[in-house]
């Protein structure tokens, strides 16, 4: 329907997707998309979540095959069978999901599959440790080589996934949300380094659900809808709105700053608080922490990667030992108590990393959905109390409605949804439970911009009803425009605090210890 | 598919609970056709296989497999693995036959001939313990549950041989006089023509099938046996539900040794050897995933038979010894290859329907 | 002496069936221990052939010392409807049970090689005599040794009441030689690769030693292989027990003293003819139920009239 | 910890290098430490523990585990597990003595009697024939590890036993007139003092301690081990890894069943019951872990150390037959857990570390 996006080939066009389907079993993930990648050009890829851009990215890198269609390099016809086809024909991609082998050094990762080999076939260390410093010196981290991947944060580990890609030296480079874990300062690194990769004719697509970053560095702008693509237009003539409303169909709620109001007595009272590094490097990841929340206030923590507010919340839930210090939920000191007492008792997180702590993949959408609040879904029958089925299936469906999870139906398999929609369903997981206090850990990860509108009208609804809300973010658009009170952590100390309506980007960014940050701040549609 | 995914289904919309039984087919339909092709086969072979009291005998024969396999699909739904269940089988036999036989109290220089019930709870006791101990090693000293109970294995049959001193109990009967009599006579007894064990085996496949399907713990363990991660911060105890699977898989053994006791009218300490090897192979051929989150207890109770009628079979049609070990791993493997080939059929059919326009009640919900 | 009658009547009956044979039909049971041992292959291959001769067909089955193996299997048996079981029973308390229960579906069952602990249930228990064997081979060993010297025990598998009894029957000639000090005892459960290592052990802490007495012969051949290797085969005495193959073998080329034959063959022999005499008329045609066989001493004299497996001539 | 990672560690700054040995010690260190006592405790016990006779006996019991437990530990990198070893050891060592026994071809009516390489390739061929079928069974039909094995240890014995028919074969001297001697000579043989079998230990661990730190194939095995669906995307020939990791387990075990049949002077289709589970257990005191990813050739010679002394030390000091088997299995699980208690141990050293005064890379940056 949309022909524009099939226009006769133009010269630069590397390659070229032609009416692409592709079925999942049942669900239709494309629908006959026609697409283009142009030499030296970065593509950027809008869309809800569910819309079909990773798919796409898999069948582009040979990790999927499509049902109908063809693909054109250079105007050839070509079959992809395997990633490793894909890589020999110059095209890379950094998957969406981080894939990653933990037990190895960051220096195997990045060359697995792809081994430098040196007399008699042995594999040449020396060699390959000097391209992965080379890598890390490009992207400004100092991270070495033969650390274990799984002594990295998240975020570093999104680092090497993207050493990983460049050091494939692919002509076409596929980006699919490299970003989701980065702070604004990595994510500069990363700019600078696709525009010396374009500048060298690389073609990049690219896929992000940060919209001022994404159109930042977008030549070519496509919109995808429930896998059809809608819109193609050229980065100079698009803004955010342009992009939101192509994406959603509608103009998204984008601001949630309320008026102002008296929150209740204090819902969660941190003092003092010390976390120990998980690296048992004796660093304290936490370091003498004071916080409070009110019931009814969204507290947003801004920072760095790195500035521990991962242990802090996880402490807060229980997860992390605490080294020292008090925290109090409503009054009462929660010293002591497990994840699970502290779920009844009313403070619960959603995890950084979805699929590693959020979600049971062997498990349907409703049972996921249910499984932290299972005890109010029982009936007492005989000697012990039991799940009772209507009750289970009507919390599930109020939480699915809730949270507006896209899904064929509380059965389906949970693995079935696109990242943005799990997470819902781990945000809807814990509201299930009633909570008087919910910790969120980046919990616009990897989320479209209509989904984050749902999540956060979502949370001040539930604040309205008294809910205290503490989430961390790295986003600073979304810490400004979606909460009460913005604490700016840095090197495990809280440095500062903000109120949102007043303050600015530079100003917080700045107390977070970013240094001066080029993104040039394209206004929310509020400013 | 879980048993609970077919409790969840029963209140979701119908198509989805049609999709789930499916799957439900597919994992366990497996399972059932092999011991269909047994059956058949093996009463085509033999007339004396299918007659009444034949199916009888080899029920209780698969029964103990079955109690035990029981236990082990729940430390397997948890992605563990349970070694010493044979040895547990012999030590709370052994113990048994040590109580039954009288306590000597040498500074009292006295004999205790406890009751009979007192008897089966102590050696039920006795197993629960050493489930108990396997589960706080795997629990608290974090060791790998195949290295947990594979020391357990050697422990717990040690333990019965230093009780018996290698020669069995056998003086079971009991006194009138002492009045501890009665445990052959209960545990061998057949009521409505059922053979005692197979009534444990129903009782206990009853129990565990409303508990995995039912009870919060059910779903607790297929969380954890999931992503035991996740599972922990969504509030599950989760190193309650580990420790308690062992425990469970403990009492299991130890119901079975009683059995087995009585059905020797003698308890010796050599008594479930490599028992553990027919209960995971039972487990698997019905449809569990040793990586834990996946296994019903229709699907182990299939699989048990599959193995009884197998082992059975090949002896009444009088195959030669070494060609029954032959066929029985060839059997195993092709039950749970069986699988695999099914569900790359399945996809390819659902990979066809997939052409024609999806039905309404598949089509997406539009955004909001 | 006493072992030659034995063998004569034994011969004298094996001869009785092949005239009568044919005539029944229908199938015997045979269920042996260990099919991998050579010593229970003979006895399985003796009763398949006599069952056949006497016109009966067999199945052979193991239950591997396993009693509950052993209850399954003669639970199958009763459900095939099989007119007789020779049995060589797992363990002498644990197979009362599954006896009784074969009997009582009326099917005669005829032992061989082990007891079990009560009688009145088999129709015969033929035994080979254990005692008597572990005497006279003990008898030949201790005059190997000169009366003197220190050695260790090979014990077989502790749940097998026939290791107490070897071990004993050798104790109790023993000791009536205050010069023989027993100074190591390790189990090795009736195997040749554990006898070797166990041996091993025993050599490594106790050097010095001059004889091994082992309770049957894959442990003894395991042990001489342990000798060989320490290059103390010719300074140490063994005694082995069974009379299989390879340990006629040793005993000829001298690195074994002796072993006791348990006359497997015969008892096996003896055992089918009374099942089909019984099958026939109801009665064994021996007196007493439990009728034990004495053992026969293979030295370097008689070794070679061992023509066959388990089978000394005369 | 992978032997990459410490291959690396000759590469990297010196800080990194503080680190990844810890770790490395982390691992082995507990399995050393308890081999370190074991070897204290019985020389105390026996003066003869440490006697160098006792040292190479022992050694040669070592070596025929610990050659199974690198097979193993191959399997185990992969997230894998081979049952079937004890069963290969046996079926490989009866092909051998058969060959050597000559065979017999009916239809020609005569007899060949092979040269002894040729009985050497031929039975280690069997061997990794058996472990390719396993490979195949894993990798096509997709069927668990722990079931496709368990399926050949079945089969493979039962073969064993049926060539055999039982008997084993004794007469493996071969003859002069044949021309294949030199069977036992050569794999009984001790150049330089040291048992064939432990000079076999030695190759094996130095060919695959080479393999797994230097080649690709040792990356991709950790890789697999590590997250299977990664390495596939980063195209790592998955299946063929895990075919070649079955093979070579059935090769370590054909070779062992050489070895055992030499060391037996006879080829008794019994060899090698239950061997899989001291090699098992071998691997994983030696710090692998069972999910896959982490594990040294080094850590597992130490861990077949460490079950060898201990079985032998206990038989030299004359502990009673029942005591040894409890023994074991307590050993086997606290050789493990120590591992968990010296992790505890690291955290609260680093938790007080973090209470000393912040050094100045932690100093707050002064608020703008
Ligand atoms: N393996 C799969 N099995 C079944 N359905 C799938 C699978 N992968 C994706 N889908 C479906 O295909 C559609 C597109 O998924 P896709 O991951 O491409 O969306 P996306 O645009 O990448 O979303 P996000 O922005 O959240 O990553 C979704 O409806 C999803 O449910
Ligand atoms: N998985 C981990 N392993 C080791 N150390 C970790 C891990 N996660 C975090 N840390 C340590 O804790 C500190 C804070 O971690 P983390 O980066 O998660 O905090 P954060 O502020 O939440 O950053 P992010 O934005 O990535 O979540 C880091 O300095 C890091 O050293
Ligand atoms: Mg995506
Ligand atoms: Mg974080």
């Amino acid at each position: 329907m949309f022909r524009e996006a099939a226009s006769p080939p133009r010269a630069d066009v590397v390659l070229r997707a032609v009416d692409i389907t592709k079925w999942y079993g049942a669900t239709q993930a494309l629908k006959g998309v026609n697409f283009e990648v142009q030499r030296g050009k970065v593509t950027v890829l809008f869309g809800e979540n569910g819309a079909g851009k990773s798919t796409l990215m898999k069948i582009l890198a040979g990790v999927e095959t499509p049902t109908g269609g063809h693909l054109e390099l250079d105007g050839e016809r070509i079959e992809l069978r395997s990633p490793n086809q894909a890589v020999d024909h110059g095209i890379s991609i950094i998957h969406q999901e981080l894939n990653l082998c933990p037990n190895m050094s960051v220096r195997d990762n990045i060359f697995i599959g792809r081994e430098r080999t040196g007399l008699f076939g042995t594999v040449d260390y020396r060699g390959e440790r000097k391209v992965v410093q080379r890598l890390m010196e490009r992207l400004e981290e100092d991270i070495d080589p033969s650390t274990l991947v799984a002594d990295l944060r998240i975020g570093q580990q999104q680092i090497v996934e993207i050493a990983r890609a460049l050091a494939t030296d692919a002509r076409i480079l596929i980006m699919d949300e490299p970003t989701s874990a980065l702070s604004a300062s990595e994510v500069e690194v990363l700019f600078k380094v696709i525009k010396d990769l374009t500048d060298n004719g690389v073609a990049i697509v690219y896929i992000s659900h940060h919209l001022e970053e994404a159109i930042e560095i977008s030549d070519h702008a496509v919109v995808f809808r429930d896998g059809e693509l809608v819109a193609t237009e050229d980065a100079a003539n698009i803004d955010l709105s342009w992009v939101v409303g192509k994406m959603v169909g509608r103009a998204a709620e984008y601001d949630f700053r309320d008026a102002e109001r008296d929150y209740g007595d204090v819902a969660l009272s941190i003092r003092n608080l010390k976390v120990v590094d998980a690296t048992g490097e004796g660093r304290l990841a936490v370091n003498d922490v004071s916080l409070e929340v009110r019931q009814g206030e969204i507290v947003c923590l801004y920072g760095l990667m790195g500035a521990g507010r991962t242990e802090l919340v996880e402490a807060l839930a229980g997860r992390g030992p605490i080294a020292s210090g008090s925290v109090k939920l409503g009054g009462e000191d929660v010293a002591g108590t497990s994840i699970t007492e502290r779920i009844e008792r009313g403070i619960g997180l959603v995890p950084e990393d979805r699929q590693r702590d959020g979600l049971v993949q062997s498990m349907s959408v409703g049972q996921n959905l249910s499984l932290s609040s299972l005890l109010e879904m029982t009936r007492s029958f005989l000697v012990s109390r039991f799940i009772s089925g209507r009750r289970e299936a009507g919390r599930i469906r109020d939480g699915i409605s809730d949270v507006r999870v896209k899904t064929a139906g509380p059965g389906a398999a949970i693995t079935s949804l696109s990242g943005g929609n799990q997470q819902k369903v781990v945000i809807g997981k814990m509201l299930l439970t009633g909570p008087k206090v919910l910790l969120l850990d980046e919990p616009t990860r990897g989320i479209d911009v209509g989904a984050k509108g749902e999540i956060f009208s979502l949370l001040f609804r539930e604040a309205r009803k008294g809910l205290a809300v503490l989430y961390v973010t790295s986003e600073i658009g979304e810490a400004i425009t979606a909460s009460h009170r913005i604490v700016v952590m840095s090197k495990g100390r809280v440095v500062r605090e903000f109120d949102p309506r007043t303050a600015s980007r530079e100003e917080i960014m700045a107390a977070s210890g970013e240094s001066e940050v080029g993104i040039h701040p394209i206004g929310t549609p509020s400013e | 598919m879980s048993e609970l995914s077919q409790a969840a289904v029963k209140a979701t919309a119908p198509h989805a609970l049609r999709k789930i039984n499916t799957r439900a087919l597919m994992v366990e339909g497996r399972a059932l056709l092999a011991l269909l092709l047994i059956v058949v086969v093996f009463s085509l072979l033999s007339p004396n296989f299918l007659s009444a009291d034949n199916l009888i005998i080899m029920t209780r024969h698969v029964a103990m497999n079955a109690i035990l396999a029981i236990g082990m699909l729940l430390v397997i739904l948890n992605g563990g693995i349970d070694l010493s269940v044979g040895s547990i089988v012999g030590l709370s036999g052994v113990i048994a036959g040590m109580l039954l036989e009288g306590l000597e109290i040498k500074s009292l220089d006295l004999f205790v001939y406890p009751a009979v019930w007192v008897v089966i709870v102590v050696s039920l006791g006795v197993g629960t313990l050493a489930g108990w101990v396997n589960g706080v090693v795997v629990t608290r000293l974090k060791v790998a549950p195949f290295i947990a109970t594979l020391g357990m294995l050697y422990v717990a049959r040690g333990i019965a041989l230093l009780i018996t001193n290698g020669t069995p109990f056998s003086k079971l009967r009991g006194e009138e006089g002492l009045g501890n009599t009665g445990f052959l006579t209960f545990l061998k007894g057949a009521p409505l023509g059922l053979p005692m064990p197979v009534w444990a085996m129903i009782l206990f496949a009853a129990v565990f099938a409303v508990v995995l399907s039912k009870s919060p713990f059910g779903r607790w363990l297929y969380a954890t046996g999931g992503n035991e991660r996740a599972a922990e911060l969504s509030g599950v105890p989760v190193k309650k539900v580990k420790t308690r699977i062992y425990v469970l898989s403990g009492l299991c053994a130890a119901a079975v040794g009683l059995l087995l006791t009585a059905d020797l009218s003698s308890a010796t300490p050599a008594a479930g050897e490599f028992f553990e090897l027919n209960a995971i192979a039972a487990v698997v051929i019905g449809g569990a995933a040793l990586s834990g989150g996946r296994g019903t207890i229709r699907g182990t109770l299939i699989g048990a038979f599959v193995i009884g009628f197998l082992v059975d079979g090949l002896v009444l049609v009088g195959v030669s010894q070494f060609w029954q070990q032959i066929i029985k791993g060839a059997v195993i493997i092709i039950a749970v290859a069986l699988d695999q080939l099914q569900q790359t059929l399945q996809k390819r059919r659902s990979a066809k329907a997939a052409f024609s326009p999806p039905k309404p009640s598949e089509r997406v919900p539009a955004p909001v | 002496g006493s072992s030659g009658s034995d063998s004569a009547s034994g011969s004298a009956a094996s001869a009785a069936p092949a005239s009568g044979g044919g005539s029944a039909g229908g199938t015997i049971a045979v269920i042996t221990v260990d099919l991998a041992n050579s010593y229970w292959q003979a006895e399985a291959n003796t009763a398949k052939a006599e069952i056949e001769k006497a016109g009966y067909q067999a199945t052979v089955n193991a239950h591997g010392a396993d009693p509950d193996k052993q209850n399954q299997l003669l639970d199958t048996a009763i459900s095939n409807k099989v007119k007789a079981v020779i049995l060589d029973p797992a363990g002498a308390d644990e197979s009362v049970a599954a006896v009784q229960k074969a009997t009582d579906a009326g099917i005669p069952v005829f032992l061989v090689n082990a007891e079990i602990s009560q009688q009145g249930i088999a129709k015969s228990q033929i035994i080979s005599n254990n005692a008597q064997g572990a005497t006279i081979g003990a008898e030949a060993w201790v005059k190997a040794m000169g009366g003197k010297g220190k050695y260790v025990e090979l014990f077989g598998n502790p749940t097998d009441n026939n290791a107490q009894v070897r071990s004993d029957g050798y104790a109790a000639v023993i000791s009536a030689y205050p010069d023989l000090k027993k100074v190591g005892q390790e189990t090795a459960n009736w195997d040749r690769a554990q006898g070797k290592e166990k041996m091993e052990g025993l050599l490594a802490a106790h050097p010095d030693i001059t004889g091994v007495i082992a309770g049957n012969d894959e442990m003894a051949l395991g042990a001489i292989e342990a000798l060989t290797d320490a290059k103390m085969i010719d300074k140490v005495k063994v005694l082995g027990f069974d009379g299989n193959a390879d340990a006629v073998e040793a005993v000829r080329s001298g690195t074994m003293v002796a072993t006791v034959l348990q006359p497997i063959v015969q008892g096996t022999t003896n055992a089918v003819t009374q099942a089909v005499e019984y099958l026939k008329s109801g009665k064994t045609g021996v007196a007493d139920e439990k009728q034990s066989i004495d053992c026969v001493l293979i030295t370097k004299e008689n070794a070679d009239k061992y023509t066959a497996p388990f089978v000394l001539e005369k």
